[in-house]
Formats: C-alpha cells, structure tokens, sequence
C-alpha cells in the first residue's frame, strides 16, 4: 500500500502562507488514497508558482513551457494510457498563454486530469493582472485597473461540455483532495479549477475574501443536470460554489486508437512485414 | 520557343506537360499516366506547379521521362496537353522545337503546325475528356494500351466507383484516333529499368522513412506543403498502429510529439515556414529536456504567407538558428526522393541517440515530385527500438546523467529499463524545462549549469562523428565545382554532366546534411576547385554564408532562384 | 578571500553588496542607497542577482561606487550588508581583503575580525531593521545624512504612506550608532559628477527611449527580464497618450503592434527568448508587409526556461535569423544605460524609415543595472512624426512602389498624406502578407514576386548606410584586441584598462549594432591586432561565428561564459 | 452618397458555387447602407479562402496570418478609433489557430466586427476538419471521421457575454447584409458567424442542408435575454436558428484610453515637454 511518505517531502520555493501549499497537501492526499503508487503517475506542469508544484512531488514529471502541458499531456496519455496524467498549473498558463489547448482539451475529451491553481493574477512574473483577474484590479503593469470582466473557467467549460468541472478552494484541503480524487478517477477530461491565495501579489482575493463566501455544493446539488450546472457556474461574487459543478460520461479520445488497448506505445515493434505490405501500395 | 541545350538533349528525355484549371482533373490524369511509366520502366522526374486556389487559375503538371537515370526538371516541353487555351497561351513558348500540343478542338479552333486538336467531343462524354487526353498522350508516346488501361482502371475502382470502364472506354477511344492520325511524336525508347519500382514523391517518401523508422506519433497542423506527409501517414495510421493527430495549432503539434516522445514513441511533425515558426519554442524545450523529436520543415518561398503553393530553400539559417539559447541538432536536406525516405531514417536515429531536435528540411518541389524509385530493402533498416536503448544507470534514475558523451541513458515515465513495467519509486523520470540536475529538477546552482551546458553541447561531437558527407559527383580537380544542397541537387548534378559532355572540367558537391558540419569532409575539395560556384533557392546564399562561418572558405559565386520555381539544369546553364 | 586585481583597485571604486532573502526588502533598501549615490555625484554600476521565486531563497544586489568613470561590475566585495546568515556564507569568500560585512547581531553571533555586528533590536522595530542597516552604510561610506535621508522619505512617502518618520528614525539610529562605534571602513572620495544624473537601468532607459522617439503604442506578455519595461511604460501611459496592453499571449502582442503601426502608430514589444520565439512567424510578417516594429529581447540562459532570472548573450544567432524567408533588419546592442536610451530612438528611427522589424537586444544584467545616467537632451531629438514622411507616391496609393531605395511612401487607413483625413478611395493602403503586386494585392506573378524580393533586400543597403560602427577604445595597434557586443561592453573596457595599466597593449572593439555589418568598419582592425579574442556571455561565441561569416576573419580565441552571471573584468582576466 | 459600384468588381480565385461570393455581396450591401466610405472601413484578414474576401473589395486591408487578425484589428482600432474594423476570416483561422483571440476578444470588447465564414472545414488547405466540423465528417486527413463534437462559437460567445452574437447563412444574402449591418452598428464586439456552403470540401454541410434548417428569428426573439440566447445558442440539427442571438451593451474598451477620443495616435506629436517631466522622475 502506497503512503504519503512515498510522495516526499520536498522544501518549496512559495512564499509563506501561500495556497499552493495547502494544494500540495490535498494532491497528496487524493493520490495515496487512489492508491497510486509514484511511478503511475505522469505530471505535466507548465511555468509559474503553480507548475511547480509537481517538483515538491516524488512522481514522473514533465515540466515544459508556459502555457503548453495540456498538448504535451495530451501526447503522453495518447502514447502511453496506462499512465495517470494530471495536468497541474497556473491560471495565466491555463486560461492564459494557453487557452487554445484548454478549449482543444475539453472537445478532445481525454481521459486526463487538470488541476488549475487559480490564484487570479500572473505571480511569477510578479504580478500581472491574469484571465481570471477581477474588474478593477490594479497592478503596477495594470495601474488603472483591469478593465474587461475576468474569464469564468467553469461556466466556459460547462458551456462546452467538459466532461467532469469542479471547483475547489485551497483552504478546504480534505474537500479539496476527494474533488482531485474524483477528478483523476472520472473517465474523461476533468477539471478541479482550485481558488488559491496569493499573499504577495492578490490582496484582494485573500484566503478570508475566498473562506468568507466559498461553500460546498450539498447534497441535492445534481452535478449532471447540465442546465443546472450552468446557473451554478455563473455564480461568483458573494457566494461562491465549490465542488463538482458538472459531469457527463461522452465518449473519451482514447477510443479513437483501438490499438491503444495493448499499452504503451514505446513497446510496440516495427511491423516490417505491415511496413512492406505499404511499400506495395505505391508498386 | 525554347532552346533546349544540346547536352541535356542528349539525355534523350521527353517531358510531357498536363496543364489547366485547378479543378480540370489534371492531377488524376497525370498520376495515372506517371505511374504507367514507373511501372513500364521509365526514370521520371514530376515538376507540380499550382496555384493557392480550389477551382480555376492555372497548374501544370511535368512529367520528365527517360529510360536513362534523369535526376532534375528541365524547362523545354516535348508534349503539352493543355485542358484550357489559357495553358496554350502560358506555355507555348516553352514548347521545344519538335515539342507538340494536343487541345480539344473545341478550345482551339486556330490552325497551328505544333497544335493537334482532338475531336474530344466525338471520342467520349465531356465527363471523360481527360481520359481522352490520357489515351492520347499513351498513344503518343507510345505506352502499351493495356498497361495504361489497367492503371486508370485501378485508379477509378478505387477513388470514383462505377465509372472505371467508361474510363477506359475513353481512354481507348483516344488512344486508337492518334493510332489513325498521323503520329508525328517521337515514341519513347524502350525502358531500361526493371519492375518493381515505385511511385513515391518526397513527402511519401518521408511519410513511409518515418514509418519504417519506427514513428509511433506523428502531430501536424494542414499547411502547404507539408500536408500531405500527414495524409500519407493518415492513410496508413490504423494498419501501423500510429497515432495521427491533428492539433488546434503548431505550437500544440510539436508539443504533443515531445509529450509522446517522453513516453518512449519516436515522433515526428511536419510544418511549413510560418508554421514553424511557431515551433521554435518548443525546439529549443527538446534541446533543453534531451527530448527526441523529428522536425520536417517543407519549405516554400517567403517572407510570411509569401507564395504558399511553390518552393523555396529560403530557411536554412532559420531553422539552423531556431529556439532560443544553445544545444546541439542536426539537419537533413534530402536531394531526392530516395534520400528523403534514408534520411529521414536517420533523422529518427540520431533524433533517439542524442536526444535532441533532428530536422528534415525539404521543399514544395521535393515534396510533390513523383520519382520512379528503387525498392526499400527493409532487412537493411535496424528497427529502431526505443526500448531496447533504456538502462537505468543511476539508482534511482537520473534523467540528465552527466556522461562524457553527453548522452544520459532514457527510461519512460511508467516504465525501467527495457519497457518493464515500473514497480519502484526510484524508476521516476522528470524532465526540466529549466535548468536541472541531473535527477531532473530545477536548479539555480550556477555550477551545475555549467556542466549542464558543456554535456548538452557535448552531444554535438557524437553527432558531429556520424555525419553524412557530402556527394561529390564529377570530374575530379574540376575548374568550376557547383556547391549545393537539397532539392536542387539533381538539377546541379545534370548541369554539370552537361557541361562535362561539352568537354569542361565541372563537377558537383552536394549536401545532404546542412548541419553540423565537418570541414575535413569538403574543404580541400572546394580548395582544389579552380572555381566555386554555389547554387541555392533563395536569393541571398545562406548556405554559401554558412560554409563561411564553418571554414573560412568564400564561395563568392552563386546562382540563386527565388521566384518560386525550382531550379532547373537551364536556369544554372544560362548563368554559367 | 577574493584578491582584486589591482588594475581594477587602480579604480579605486568600492563595491557595496546588500544580500538575503526575496522578501526582506532588499531592493527597497538598495535602491535608496542608489539613488542617494547618484545624487551626491557618484558612479555607479549596479548588478541585480535574483531566483526565480517570491519570498525566501538569496537575493543580492551588488553596487560598485566611484568618483571616477566605472563601467563594469566587479567580484570582490568590500561591504555586505547580510540580510541573513546565509549571506555571509555565500559571500564571504567574495570579500576584498579590506571588506567588511554588517550584520543584525542575532543573526550572527561569532566573532569574526571583518563582521560588524549591529544591534539591531535595540536601534529600532524590527520592521524597520532594513532602515537602520541604510543608515548604517550611509554612514560607513560617508554619505551626509540629510541627503540619504531625503531619499529615503521620498521613497516611503510614495510607497508606503505614514511610516516615512520611523524609517527616518531608523536610519538615524544607524547611522549614529556606527559613527559610534569606530568605522573601520574607508569612507567614499568626493564625489566628481556634476549635479541631474539619473538613477536609470537598463529596462528604463529603453522605456524612456521609446517614449521619446515617439512611440505611441506597447504591447507585452509578462516575461522576465522584459517585463519592467512595460512596467515603466504602464505607469507613464496616461501622462503620455500611449497605449500599453498586456496581451494573452505573445503572438497577440506582436501582431496588436503591427495593427497598430499599419495606422501608423509607431509600436513596440518586449519579451525574452521563449516569448520571442513565439513572434518570430509575425517577424516574418513585419517583413513582408513592411510594417515598422522595433522589438526588444531581453536575453536570459536558455535552452528554453533555463535560468528565468539569470542573464545570457545567448540569443544572437536566433533573433538575427528568426522569421522564415528573407528580408532585411537590423539589430542594436546597447552596451550601457546611456546606449539603451539611444540605440533605442535610433532603432525607430531605422524601423520607421526602411518600414521592417528592427531589434533591440539586452539581457537581464543590463536591463537591471542601474547607472547614474547624463541627462538626455532632448532637444537633440527631432521628433519622429510618422505623418511628415508619409506621401503619396501614386495614385491610386501602392503601398509597395518599387523604388531604388526600396523604401515606399507610406499613408495610413483613414488617412491622405500628412496624415490629413482621406476623402477618395484612391487612398486605400492594402497590405499582404502573401506576395503582393505594388498595390498589395496578392498575386502568383512570379516576375513580380522577383522585384519585390529585390525591392526588400535593396533596403538593407540603406540600413548598411547608417550603421553605427563598432566603438575603438584602447591603445592603437594593440597586441591584443577583445572584441565584445551589448552588455559585456564594460567588463571588457575595464579588463583592457587594467592591462593597459600594467603596461600591455590592449584595446577593444565594441559593437552596438549587430546587424548590418560592414566590413569596412572593422576588418582592418581586426587585421591590425596581432591577436583578437571575442567576449560573449554565451557558450558559443556567437558573434565570433557571425563576424567571420561576414569577413572571413577568423577569431580563434574566446572567453566566454553561461553561467546565468554578467562577464565581469576579473571574469576575463582571470582567462586571459 | 456611397454606391456598391465604389466597392469594386473584383474577379475572384473562389470555387463557382463556393457561398463566399454571397457573402461578398452581403458585406458590400452591409457597407453602402451603412453609408461607410471604402477608405473609412479597414478590414483585417487572416489565411484562408475566407481571409481572400478583403481583396475582393476596394477597402484598406491588413490581410495578415492564419489565425491573427483579432490581434491586429486589436492594435489598429486601439491606435485609430475612427476606423470601422472588420475582421474576416474562416472557421479554422479564427476558432482554431486563433482561438485564443477570440475569447479574448469577446472579453476586451473592443468596438470591431467580426465576420466568420463558417464552412466548417479548413477550405484552402484542401479539406481537413475544423473546430466546427461535425463529429463523423470524413476527410483525408481525418479517414475514420472527425471523433470530437464541434465547436459551437455562437454558444460560447453567448456563455463568455459577448456584446453581440450573431448567426447568418450564406444563403440568405439580404437578411445577412441586415445582420452585418447592425454588427457593425453595434458598439462593442460583434461576431456574425456565417454558414457557408464550401462546395469542393464539405459534401455534408450543403447549401441545401443548411437551406433546409436554417430559420430566421422571429419579432418575438428578444436577443437580451441571456438565459433565452443561451438556450437559442445551443439549437444545432434540425433547426438552425439565424439572425441576432444575443446583444448587451457592455462598456467598451476604447474607454480605457481616455485620450482615443483625440483621433488617430500617428496625428498626435511627440509633447517633450512631458518627456521631460517624466525624466525628473528618475532624478
Ligand atoms: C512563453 C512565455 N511567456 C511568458 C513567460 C513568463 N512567465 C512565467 S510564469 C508566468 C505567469 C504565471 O502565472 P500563472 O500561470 O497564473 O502562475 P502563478 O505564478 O500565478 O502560479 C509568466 C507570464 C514564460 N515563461 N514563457
Ligand atoms: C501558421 C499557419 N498554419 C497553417 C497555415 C496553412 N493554412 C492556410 S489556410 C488554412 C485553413 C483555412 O481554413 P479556414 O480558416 O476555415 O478558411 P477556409 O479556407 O475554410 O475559408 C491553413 C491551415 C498557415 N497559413 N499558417
Ligand atoms: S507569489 Fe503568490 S503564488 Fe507565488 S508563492 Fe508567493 S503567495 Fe504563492
Ligand atoms: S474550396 Fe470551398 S471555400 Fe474554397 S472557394 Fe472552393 S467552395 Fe469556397
Ligand atoms: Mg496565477
Ligand atoms: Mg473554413
């Protein structure tokens, strides 16, 4: 039986008081009672405080660009679909940089994990106003203030049909953990978008600000009533939803490749015998 | 009326061209009739010039053929079969002095002594007319009817169900009115070559070496001319168990294929100019992991958008450059159809030895030029196994072990030594887009980054001792040694031969592999030359540049193209 | 124990280190202390050394001082102030023979001969422990109180309201409490600078230099070392009608800021290597449409991440070859603050008459350095009035008029020459990123696509015109000639001058503008040196290449380095 | 007094048949009732068969990358509000290479129109799926079928607030001139997604399939009713509805940049006086 202590304990580079603690925690959490062992795991991270999370973890680790771990995520589980991969990075990276591979994820519907530390602000780079930035937020790159209205990750992906849509808040890490579970063990794409505070550069979206109007879906919440789920992915402001949002079973990607079935593909030989049966084709 | 120099006549090739409105069919015509002649024999080299457009404007189609070995395009037209009389006007003068046109009579009424004006309307239904054509120009050249017959039958059994025999009725038809007209075409000489040759251009070629080689990914987003590598690959991804994705972007492409190649799967993408420019990230991210990724950059002629349907060797120094920061690659130029299947090949290979980035830089002309081709002997090709390679050397395992090759042994994430499933936590891989230890996670230990940098470059050498030197093809201790690289190769090689036969002292040189370099391969070679002349597609002579750099040799002559047309044995002749 | 060497002592500059943990207000500390130093009339050179993180880990920021003209950074330290205990670990090594550390005294408790132990606790709060420690090196280095604490309240009076009286008290108890206590350290020369310097790094001073060529639009995605000058830029924004928008990715902000130069708007962009990488397709597309944009890389160690926040020539190659195709550039390398200001003005001035992408290339030692800086003349500036050079040509308007010079009179959307509101639709500006006939249309004419490839490249011949040459500084003939670009300049300059000092024949080549080059400027002098060395913060020796490329000239020596770390004199003394 | 004949008669490089050369017509109809003057209106097009348009008009074109012209409409309307802005281009350039723009876009609000010529393929590249393309659609490049459900960016707009969402159809050439019209009109972001037949490439999505579905919205569709759009957006299959989804009158962006209403930024001089005062600041 996998226990926490396999997954390490590492020091981190984050700040004091940081939410991307409390995450780290809860990913553990979530992976020992999943009962993976370290070595089942891929993670792909990006760049910010946020892909660094996986560094702190003893697992398999890509950590690539700014913006770009859901395409590399994607090659990975396509060649590989035994492994478990879990997609673990920042707001500016996700919804960002890298929103393109976000929207392309959610259609594709691999049987993947994406775990977003949404921190509301770029805080690597020290500050920037993100996606997820609040109107009037000011930063030193934002003086007046942001302007356009922040971009709400779960109501988009509901509205796309995103295969499982969760939100969780770092200061209710056991909360937390079960949403990462249920993420990781749901068959299709799932997101856990996590609310996160960042003490040094988001003095408005404080652990307070989140603690005060974060509560958990109950038990009469149906998270696959997709009309539902879209009037709950609306709401932001005094109240704020955590949970699992929405979920549907549509068919995942992996079925496209039946030949997946037989395992990674690195095992699999040249068929010099099928390569000459092509070479035929152009006699 | 065009010229056609004497020496290049003496190869007594025949080049025939199917021209006329995108959308006319001309391609389906003019793949049946290349593939007649690859099976009936024949060398060929195809020469496709297209427009960016669905319907309508002007492509041709060039079929060089020969029964002695032919290795480039050339200019003149022995045999033009226009589909509209915009092709008449357009390539009338390229017409050589015996050369003939054949036209359906209802597009050209004019009387003209090179014209024959076909009766299409009497031979076959508007629908058939170009298997009129086809039957015509078989006739012509005087292919066995049969053979001909049985290709297009294939062909319409395949792609356009139940018109395969009214195809062929056609074409019969055709063929049997030039058998009654009077035949003033020269027929071809007997083919030399024997059967089983393919039918292959560049990017098949590519398509197949990269299948052949052991490709399990292969990512793309559609982009001219690069696209069809990934249609070829489509065709064939269910049978050979890869995966063919197509991404929302470049950029998700290439970081797919380094996403697979972590797990062990060799993987490739192919991209053009614009699209690979959005590459250059994540190239230098796999020099940075020591991830393996093959790079295809079909070429075609810039800046920006530029000509998207025509070629151009006008990125060596992009691609050469790209990515940020320093780390070793190596970069292949095949100069035929052949080479682009070994090359490509190789590409794999030194790609999954070293750990890095390999490039295959190829062009629109190379990309879509039909060769007839020697079959691959596949029990020569070692299949690559990623597996085989993985050893754990360090326990646990240290993904960027430092080694005097610089080559740090791999394993896949899941997975030890020899593809067995993992069972331990030491059997981790982490790979760092920062700068690493050698377990894999980020560093800011300024020593460390030295000795990552050094084991990084370090993997140059190893590659550096593996070169493909160039091709020196012709006389030796020449007063005139044309330099080149790519897809211009056979036009450099068959303008000097015809030189040569002129009793001048020429001779070639020809890169397959741009980069890295290794001046004791080449540079007493350019030294003994009275005379170097470089020849590129572009119009600023990078390759000459970087010969430069590598050796401190001036190649201060060039011959340059860069108005969208491959280069041709005239186009060197004229500016010799 | 470092030694300096003493050509560098010769100088006799001091170098102040403050160090400790991201958080502990070191920057705020150091930068009173910078300002205050300039102000009184001192040189400054200052080297920022940071992680890639928020709070923890080791910071420092190292401030070399003198009364006469300094320009490098060097390694010894002669005081440290040591936010923590891990500071004096890591630096004691650095310190000069005669330097000396202060430090809280619970944060070090031994006894060491060249530690200053401060009480701290009893001298103030603290929160106010960094204020204390300013007055503390205020007071070691001589510096009159009421001026450090004149900048000191300014600062907290801007940025963090109502604690500006009990920082001022703390920096009194500091400062008293070692003129107390029996300053062993020497106390700074008179300084020698006249007063209205400007505390200025190198971020902004390009910033400013934009501004005053006439900018009027920026556009960024947050990349470290680039970001600052959005930074810079943001908070001037308002004030001067610019517009400043982080965009969502980088390929957006390059292609808003060729939007907005198409209306004429001259624009800018800053990034780094990997976000560069993600510009250069639009690179190309600059190129093609002749649209002006000036582009600043920030270079950091790469392959890909590397190291963020470290510092690298190691992008030369990349941006002088980034975009596919070819078209004509040109590439400045400030080699100081003042040079930032300059080169930058100068490269919208290049961008804007020869209407191509134009760089501007840095790294993070330079855009964090700070200097005190000779206050810019602006009325030495004509002002670029991108309106006074627009005329019409033509008409209809050809937005790509073949012109000898291959530069076209441009007009804007919406607007006639001089910028005066259109009124027909003969002034329409059309503009391609395929090829494109003199109007802008696209077109497949490849006989037009021939004088529009001659018209683009016939522009560099222009930009070749006014290049700025390399600086010559140093004794004629020498022995030994280094040869450097952008950052490393200073370090070079002094390495030549302590050996010059010692009685060597040094001197050195320092080029500023990277692309174009003209041989004629300098191969003579390379030609003259008995022997050259190339000094690059690469692992290359890029430029070494780049220069023999272009001359033939083969420089066999390098120093080079890639640790994430500025060259500094003793760097390269220490190699030669 | 503007007539069509000042927007020129262009021959174009368009399939006979192909629905751009209605929508061509339409956009004339559009600007000459809008009263706009060819060298009044900048449109900025990205690559494609769609992205061709603007050349087949006398207008002042930026005719940039695949996938880029949001950024570049961005900058100039950013630098020269008197412009009237039209994006066009295909499906495949703006919902997929260019994604990311998009949704950007619609958050920013800026004052410019976006036209999309929806054939639900990638045209020029000769026939590959697009974002949009139906689940099932063969190509060759796609031979076992497109697996992912498409994209439907008239629902994602709706669900992301954009100030204007609009549907027309090729084929209906006066009801889109209307609908182009009042995007134009509209201040804010205005997308018209435009069903367009592509006769060489899409053998599924006809003139006659989309003839067939296509109705337009009735006087009793209120398009400011979000949860109505929502529900309107979503409507795909059987019936397919066109004409305005959904509009709102969020501020815009040019608001930001108080100083804009002052014209084009290339008029306004370099002020040195205020270079100067900027310079004490580092003094
Ligand atoms: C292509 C590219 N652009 C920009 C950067 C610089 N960068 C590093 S981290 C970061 C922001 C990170 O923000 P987020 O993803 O929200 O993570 P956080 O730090 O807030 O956890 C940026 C812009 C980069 N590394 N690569
Ligand atoms: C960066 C880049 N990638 C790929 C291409 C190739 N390309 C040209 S047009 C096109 C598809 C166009 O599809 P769409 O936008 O739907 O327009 P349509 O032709 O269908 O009207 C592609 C992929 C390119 N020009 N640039
Ligand atoms: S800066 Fe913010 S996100 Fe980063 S470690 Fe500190 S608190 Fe966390
Ligand atoms: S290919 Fe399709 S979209 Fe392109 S012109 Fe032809 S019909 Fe229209
Ligand atoms: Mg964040
Ligand atoms: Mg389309």
């Amino acid at each position: 039986m996998v226990n926490i202590a396999e997954y390490g304990d590492y020091e981190t580079a984050w700040c004091p008081g940081c939410g991307n603690h409390s995450i780290l925690s809860s990913l553990k959490k979530a992976l020992v009672s999943l009962g993976l062992e370290p070595y089942q795991v891929l993670f792909v991270s990006g760049i910010g405080q946020a892909a660094k999370t996986p560094h702190y973890l003893n697992c398999n680790l890509f950590n690539g660009l700014h913006g770009r771990s859901l395409p590399v995520a994607t090659g990975a589980k396509l060649c590989n679909p035994e492994l478990t991969v879990i997609v673990e990075s920042g707001d500016g990276c996700n919804y960002g940089e890298g929103a393109n591979h976000f929207f392309s994820a959610i259609r594709r519907n691999l049987n993947i994990t994406m775990i977003v530390h949404n921190n509301q602000v770029y805080a690597l780079t020290k500050g920037q106003a993100s996606p997820t930035s609040e109107q009037g937020f000011v930063t030193k790159n934002q003086p007046e203030g942001v302007f356009s209205p922040p971009f709400n990750p779960i109501e988009i992906a509901v509205a796309m049909n995103a295969s499982f849509v969760a939100r969780g808040f770092s200061g209710k890490t056991d909360h937390l953990a079960t949403l990462i579970q249920s993420a990781v063990t749901h068959r299709g794409f799932s997101l856990v978008d996590v609310l996160q505070p960042c003490v040094s550069f988001n003095k408005v979206n404080t652990f307070g600000w989140y603690n005060q109007r974060c509560y958990i879906l109950g038990n009469g919440y149906d998270s696959t009533d997709r009309e539902q789920a879209l009037r709950k992915a609306a709401e932001w402001g005094e109240q704020i939803p955590i949970g699992i949002i929405y979920q549907n079973l549509r068919p995942i990607y992996d079925e496209r490749f039946p030949f997946l079935s037989k395992g990674p593909l690195a095992k699999s030989p040249v068929r010099f015998d099928r390569v000459s049966e092509l070479l035929d084709h152009y006699l | 009326m065009v010229n056609r120099p004497e020496e290049i006549m003496e190869n007594l090739s025949t080049t025939v061209v199917i021209a006329g409105e995108a959308g006319q069919g001309l391609v389906t015509l003019s793949q049946i009739l290349t593939k007649t002649l690859v099976r009936a024999g024949y060398y060929i080299v195809v020469t496709q010039s297209y427009q960016s457009r669905i319907r309508g404007g002007h492509n041709s189609y060039a079929l060089r053929i020969s029964n002695r070995e032919i290795v480039a395009p050339t200019d003149a037209i022995d045999l033009l079969i226009a589909l509209d009389r915009n092709s008449i006007n357009l390539h009338l003068p390229e017409l050589s002095d015996h050369g003939i046109v054949v036209v359906d009579d209802k597009v050209y009424s004019e009387i003209h002594p090179q014209v024959i004006r076909a009766p299409m309307a009497d031979l076959a239904d508007d629908k058939f007319s170009n298997s009129v054509a086809l039957g015509i120009v078989a006739s012509l050249l005087g292919l066995e009817k049969g053979m001909i017959t049985k290709t297009l039958r294939e062909f319409f059994d395949k792609h356009a169900h139940n018109t395969s025999d009214h195809n062929a009725e056609s074409l019969w038809a055709g063929y049997n009115w030039i058998s009654n007209d009077s035949a003033k075409f020269p027929r071809l000489p007997p083919p030399t070559l024997p059967g089983g040759r393919l039918t292959l251009n560049g990017n098949e070629a590519i398509a197949l070496g990269s299948i052949a080689a052991g490709m399990k990914f292969f990512s793309f987003y559609p982009m001219t001319p690069a696209t069809s590598i990934g249609t070829a690959l489509a065709e064939h991804a269910a049978k050979m168990e890869i995966v063919v994705e197509q991404a929302e972007d470049e950029i998700s492409a290439i970081n797919m294929a380094v996403g697979a190649s972590f797990t062990g799967a060799p993987s490739m993408v192919a991209t053009s100019g614009g699209g690979f420019a959005l590459m250059t990230e994540t190239v230098s991210l796999a020099g940075m992991t020591e991830t393996p990724v093959v790079i295809v950059v079909a070429q075609r002629p810039g800046p920006s958008t530029g000509l998207p349907t025509r070629t151009e060797q006008g990125d060596l120094e992009f691609v050469l450059h790209s990515g940020h920061g320093e780390f070793p690659r190596a970069i292949f130029a095949p100069g035929d159809v052949e080479q682009a299947f070994h090359l490509t090949i190789k590409a794999f290979r030194i790609a999954q030895k070293y750990n890095t980035p390999v490039f295959v830089m190829t062009d629109q002309f190379l990309a879509d030029s039909y060769r007839s081709t020697r079959p691959f002997d596949l029990r020569e090709l070692a299949p690559l196994n990623p597996c085989a390679d993985s050893s754990i050397a360090a326990n646990p395992h240290l993904t960027y072990l430092v080694t005097d090759s610089g080559i740090s042994p791999r394993i896949f994430p899941g997975m030890t030594s020899h593809c067995v499933k993992a069972s331990s936590s030491s059997e981790l891989v982490i790979a760092d887009s920062d700068e690493h230890t050698e377990n894999g996670h980020l560093t800011e230990d300024l020593s460390v980054r030295i000795s990552m940098v050094e084991k990084r470059l370090r993997k140059l050498d190893g590659i550096k001792s593996e070169i493909i030197g160039p091709e020196f093809i012709g006389l030796s201790e020449p007063d005139t040694l044309f330099v080149t690289w790519g897809s211009s190769r056979g036009s450099v090689i068959e303008a000097a031969d015809a030189l040569v036969a002129k009793g001048r002292r020429f001779a070639t040189l020809n890169f397959l592999q741009i980069w890295p370099l290794d001046p004791k391969n080449f540079v007493s070679i350019l030294e003994a030359a009275k005379n170097v002349v470089a020849v590129e597609g572009n119009a600023t002579g990078q390759f000459a540049r970087l010969i430069r750099r590598e050796t401190g040799f001036h190649i201060k002559k060039t011959i340059l193209r860069f108005d969208g047309l491959p280069i041709t044995p005239e186009y060197i002749l004229d500016r010799i």
